[in-house]
């Protein structure tokens, strides 16, 4: 039991740091969103200079090694700085499933090309009906030939637009909702039949409408004929990355109200001097703490292998991320007033951006079914 | 007590529901329901319609349109117009400056003001907060000079609703710096087209421009606009804000609400059925809806109660109207949130020149908007905080 | 559309909390409480005097008249005074089953006697497992020749050992769960295999255990052959004034605890003065306005003839009284630190008695699933 | 950064379990899993139990028998003797009067009490607060006088917990009224029989006897039992205060009730099925548990931190132990209300008398005592609001 940073995680943390502080204050932030595609692509070279690309990558490969701790660390900071660029879509979440669901071979071509910031991924899953049941896929894939046939709608798809591949679920056999017979394709962006609309999402990142419309693979396009159980893996540890992320998110919320609190003045005095208004920030740091503790805990358990434990552990950090979320989110507007919901100031972009963390991949509530359907946390404790 | 309408006030409700359905245009109505803004020109036919009815500024005297209504009837209204998503009545005309011209004004301002304000020929704004005052509103620093015949203006208004859609603006200026604070202000009517007058939006975080920023740089205002006694601004102040509670607690808004969101989760599927279906959806907005019913009560009391006292003393319950109904208006919109789920991250506001076609379900558009728009109402008006204060002290003589 | 009381209501209202102010203050309560039924007699007759245990019933029989609102005046002073006596489970619940199943003949032989004060009632209803399902009956009614004969258990019995008749639920056909096929029956308290233990309720009340070996009854000790509507009929309007009773006891812990703040000094001052102590207060203020708009609600309708109407504001009015009840009552007791968690202050007493308000006849989250299962409140406000 | 523990404190861990499931008497335990209260002998035999064992004082210097475990070994102690029901030492003796004597105590004092309060042959008592003073401690009036070689103390002390099983009370008393608040209060050892001490039972609204008031009238306290130095006890009582966080989050006695909870619902009844197997009851459970798990965790971030940081310092962390530990434990018991429902409403505690069988299961019996009785734990020992203070004042700057 260690909750010490390694000396590589110290400098990693350090380096990344030193970046979101110098590189993603709140209004360097808004000239990165102006940016053509919504992020900056020099920003994206630094992440690649620092490594932060082949992050959880084989190192034989041109990866950094690192696990779900170099995430956390990573993912914390994107938190602060409210990182726009397609990390997540890229190296989590495309990261996760080219390592779940990806072959020696697949990776060796691919993860150099990602470590190197050259190959943007994309996860095409969700549809219009499924809400959070990863089960639920519609999108159909027929065999002819030698090749599949993709056709389907996939919606919301985190920076779909400027990804260069992207996964796409598509149903092999079985009912719409069946858990068995969905396969996980590899398609390139430029692939006809793949069409795209890129557009805003409400906390400023981007996402895409993406139809498939007689889209071809070929057969080693087809990465696994079974996939709901890499998917669901790779989205529990994507899901621990948000919780770090949701949590760097609050931190910063909470700093920025206190010292909001000790510099404002109101009726002749700062308004932290208000009693209701020191008890609240107290209570936005329990809700804060709290939120850490169980990132830490996701942290650890997106590695088990165990898929019943690891969806337990996942949905308890994601009912508490998503609790703490609203409720530090929310009070942080409430005790700044006026000034906290304004677009220009930087305390309501945190604040849409936890909500949204809150929405994706299930939102507290669907979690907490999830969990007590499981029995929940403990079991025997006596 | 009777908790059950007299015949006559059923007989109100139905044609309050006819007019606001029948009378006010479905289009504009349908905006209010998915609360997406209104333009100028929503507001201003409805509240035209409203006029020619006779119905747009009940509360006022009846010389000026006023109807002399029963408590009863004002809620019945109000329940009426928010239940049919009806557009409020421009509430810095009807609610708070015409109240104030007609209490105060002298005859000039009552002729020339308030038809125009009924009828919304003129649109008005209010300049009340600044930048350095906040929830301590007396703590105003617009300075207004008496040169002559003219006031010269000097200074910066903020949170200004509907700033860019206003013909003049009925402000708070500081007439006597030396006074203490709530003394030496007065109650001024600004158009808005005089020169050094500035108004710049802005964005609140959920893309929306409501509210604005004015600056006063070296505004020549007629003394004529001067309304009532010259550093006596603050008493007519207190005067509009005790009016504005009309309506705050939003019962019939709130239900239009929970309609919707019925209607929404009907369309929604949730694990393979109707989200609508789902025992715990259902729960979560039974338990809004049970707290709604209870602020229901309470408004009536409060209501059937306002005949029995004199004026200006207050029914205890009447303190919590515009807590309660904060929280059950965001609460709603919470769930609207939940039932939209994934759709409600794109972004589809018309305000950043996105006019491609929707992403999902129409009504998913504007879920995240009028969540984070919502949190303005525990803060506008003053926030929940002060409401607390005031019924600590008022109240419960804390 | 009114909330005046009417002169009669005024001239009621006057003479009870006149009573509870006179006779019923927390010390008094203690010596009720310590005599050998644990309730007092002599308070008893007062009742009888002041007319009170004839309020529900006709006048023709020696009855008040009242209605729903007479019910709620008196069941709010009592809440305030936490009256002891067998009021409830003799008046109102006693009173509704008369009124609900009992024929003319039985009126006319009982009401006489109850406003006379010379007859308790109770209805023993709950066994072991049924919780709040009012369906859930296992205890058999068995028809032998001209007579009825009666065995199963009942719990929690309230005043069941004090009252001379007791209403008992039995099952004539179906199954334990069927909502047909349970019978109504009044058994005399000295019938042969009908026992009692007595024993004290946690808010200071009583209720008893009831055992019933072979009790016969003969054919009219059957009121009602189906009797499930009537018996939900009763406990709808018990409910409500359990309601207006909850809203009495929170009003004066309420005002107990605004008192207590004014003069209680710490740190040199009123602890009144602290801002946080302040919003506090406001926020029990809000729930108890909120439970006492509810619990008018309830009394309007509770002589809703429509059953799901009625269950939909009945249910209501318990979600908001069960949660404005624990509200308050936390609040009142921490408010008021170490004084509060003893058993000489009364705001305890209170606390304890709203407490117990929620467990009976199905708790807030209870009815709120029934509410919820209903479509909630508002149906078609478009 | 690993988040498992080594294999020497897996060991540790199933030698706690082993110890305090094996050798704390099994019908001890069961008293602490239903919440009845132990009686004098339990805790006194379950103390000497631990003692033998080593273990009644790990956290005291080594020379007095303490083990210098490292803080993950601490907790693990603690969550092992929670979750098994075991009985907490002595919390007067072990970590209240000990670590104050052993620090501050002369030679005599050490040898005449340290190893008597490890024992249990003394049960201590506390004699801080009083009832003009409350969260105010150091307002306190209790009067000692100096008079040769004795010390008379007059005065009153409240909320004494289980003073009714005390051998001996510490006390903090005024010996310099002239002095400031905080200055002129001694520490005060004090033998429980000396003539001119009374006390008087505080029934608390659950029914029970944990507190009480103590009067001192004129009693007689040999100079020799003062502990340090006269007029210096406030900062022996901050000593102690900060020991007293030890295992203050109640993490594994709640794991404990969340386990006791699951196999109660388990022999429930609702709606003809398990009380257990509802979704609805499910869902509050695990809601509860995912508190209860961060706070597990924000324990042993705490825990881990202690090495590292130096004495005295805090990990922001620290303090929101007790705020979120006693949120849990008073929800859980609202869970356990509800698991026994009407059951709840006998009351049945040994206390007025009451010797007959048990209405309805044995278990329901004590589910509204403690329930009522946890209302205590935001209360007692700094109350809720306090703690808000100081976290806002030493932790946040406000």
């Amino acid at each position: 039991m260690d909750f010490d940073l390694t000396d590589d995680q110290r400098l990693l943390k350090e380096s990344v740091d030193r970046l979101i502080a110098d590189q993603y204050q709140f209004e360097q932030r808004k000239k990165y969103m102006a940016e053509p595609g919504g992020w900056s692509p020099s920003l994206w070279s630094q992440f690649t200079e620092l490594g932060l690309l082949g992050l959880p990558f084989e190192e034989t490969l041109g990866g950094f090694g690192g696990g779900a701790v170099e995430t956390m660390i990573v993912m914390e900071a994107f938190g602060r700085g409210l990182v726009l660029e397609p990390y997540f879509s890229t190296v989590i979440l495309g990261g996760g499933l080219l390592r779940r669901a990806g072959n020696a071979a697949l990776r060796g071509a691919l993860v150099p090309q990602v470590a190197a910031g050259k190959l943007k991924l994309a996860f095409a899953h969700v549809e219009r009906h499924s809400r959070y049941d990863l089960n639920d896929v519609a999108t159909t894939a027929k065999k002819q030939g030698g090749a599949w046939v993709l056709d389907g709608a996939k919606s919301v798809v985190l920076h779909g637009d400027s990804a260069d591949k992207l996964f796409v679920t598509a149903r092999i056999g079985g009912g719409t909702r069946d858990r068995a017979g969905i396969g996980l394709f590899l398609v390139d962006g430029a692939t006809p039949g793949l069409s795209r609309r890129g557009y805003p999402t409400v906390d400023g990142l981007r996402a895409a409408e993406v139809t498939l419309a007689g889209v071809r693979v070929g057969a080693d396009g087809l990465l696994d004929d079974d996939a709901l159980p890499a998917v669901e893996h790779a989205i529990d540890e994507a899901t621990a990355a948000l919780c770090a992320e949701a949590v760097g998110a609050m931190q910063a919320m909470h700093e920025t109200t206190l010292e909001y609190l000790k510099t404002r003045q109101q009726f002749g005095r700062p308004i932290g001097q208000f009693q209701v208004l020191q008890h609240r920030s107290v209570d936005m740091l329990v809700a804060l703490e709290q939120a850490r503790s169980m990132a830490m805990f996701a942290a650890v358990m997106a590695q088990e292998t165990d898929a019943r434990e690891r969806r337990r552990a996942i949905s308890a950090a994601k009912v508490q991320i998503g609790r703490s979320g609203r409720h530090v989110g929310q009070e942080a507007v409430q005790l700044h007033g006026g000034i906290g919901m304004t677009a220009e100031y930087k305390v309501g972009a945190y604040f849409k951006r936890v909500t949204m963390i809150d929405q994706l991949y299930g939102d507290a509530d669907k979690h907490l079914s999830l969990l007590a359907g499981l029995g929940g946390l403990f079991r025997d404790a006596a | 007590m009777d908790l059950t309408f007299t015949e006559e006030e059923r007989a109100f409700r139905a044609e309050a529901r006819r007019f606001f359905r029948s009378e006010i245009p479905a289009s504009i109505r349908a905006k209010v329901a998915e609360g997406e803004g209104l333009t100028r020109d929503d507001m201003i036919t409805s509240q035209r319609i409203m006029n020619q009815h006779g119905w747009a500024v009940p509360n006022w005297p009846v010389a000026w349109g006023g109807k002399e209504w029963s408590p009863v009837q004002v809620y019945l209204y109000q329940d009426e117009m928010q239940q049919a998503n009806a557009p409020t009545p421009i509430a810095f005309n009807v609610s708070m400056v015409g109240p104030v011209i007609a209490q105060f004004g002298n005859d000039e301002q009552k002729q020339r003001f308030l038809p125009a304000t009924a009828n919304a020929d003129i649109f008005w704004c209010q300049g009340f907060s600044e930048p350095g005052a906040g929830s301590d509103l007396a703590g105003l620093r617009t300075r207004a000079e008496r040169k002559g015949d003219k006031y010269v203006v000097n200074g910066q208004k903020i949170w200004t609703t509907l700033a860019q859609y206003a013909d003049w603006i009925f402000c708070l200026v500081r007439t006597d710096p030396a006074a203490k604070k709530q003394e030496g202000i007065s109650f001024l009517l600004i158009d808005m087209k005089t020169p050094g007058i500035t108004v710049r939006p802005i964005i609140t975080i959920d893309g929306g421009r409501e509210v604005n920023e004015v600056f006063f740089d070296n505004v020549e205002v007629p003394a004529e606009n001067l309304v009532g006694q010259e550093n006596k601004g603050w008493d007519y102040a207190k005067f509009l804000l005790g009016n504005e509670r009309t309506g705050i607690a939003r019962v019939g808004a709130s239900k239009a609400k929970v309609a919707r969101i019925k209607e929404l989760a009907a369309l929604e599927q949730s694990g393979g059925r109707p989200l609508i279906e789902d025992p715990k959806f259902q729960e979560k907005l039974a338990a809004v809806e049970v707290e709604l019913k209870a602020l229901e009560m309470t408004q009536l009391r409060v209501v059937a109660d306002e005949r029995k006292l004199e004026k200006g003393r207050q029914n205890p319950a009447s303190s919590i109207l515009k807590l309660s109904g904060s929280v059950i208006q965001q609460r709603l919109t919470e769930l609207l949130m939940e039932v939209v789920g994934p759709f409600a991250m794109p972004y589809q506001r018309e305000f950043d020149g996105n006019n491609e076609p929707v992403v999902g379900p129409e009504y998913a558009t504007e879920a995240a908007p009028m969540y984070f728009n919502y949190r303005k109402v525990s803060i506008y008006g003053g926030s929940n905080e002060i409401q607390h204060n005031i019924i600590a002290k008022a109240i419960l003589g804390l």
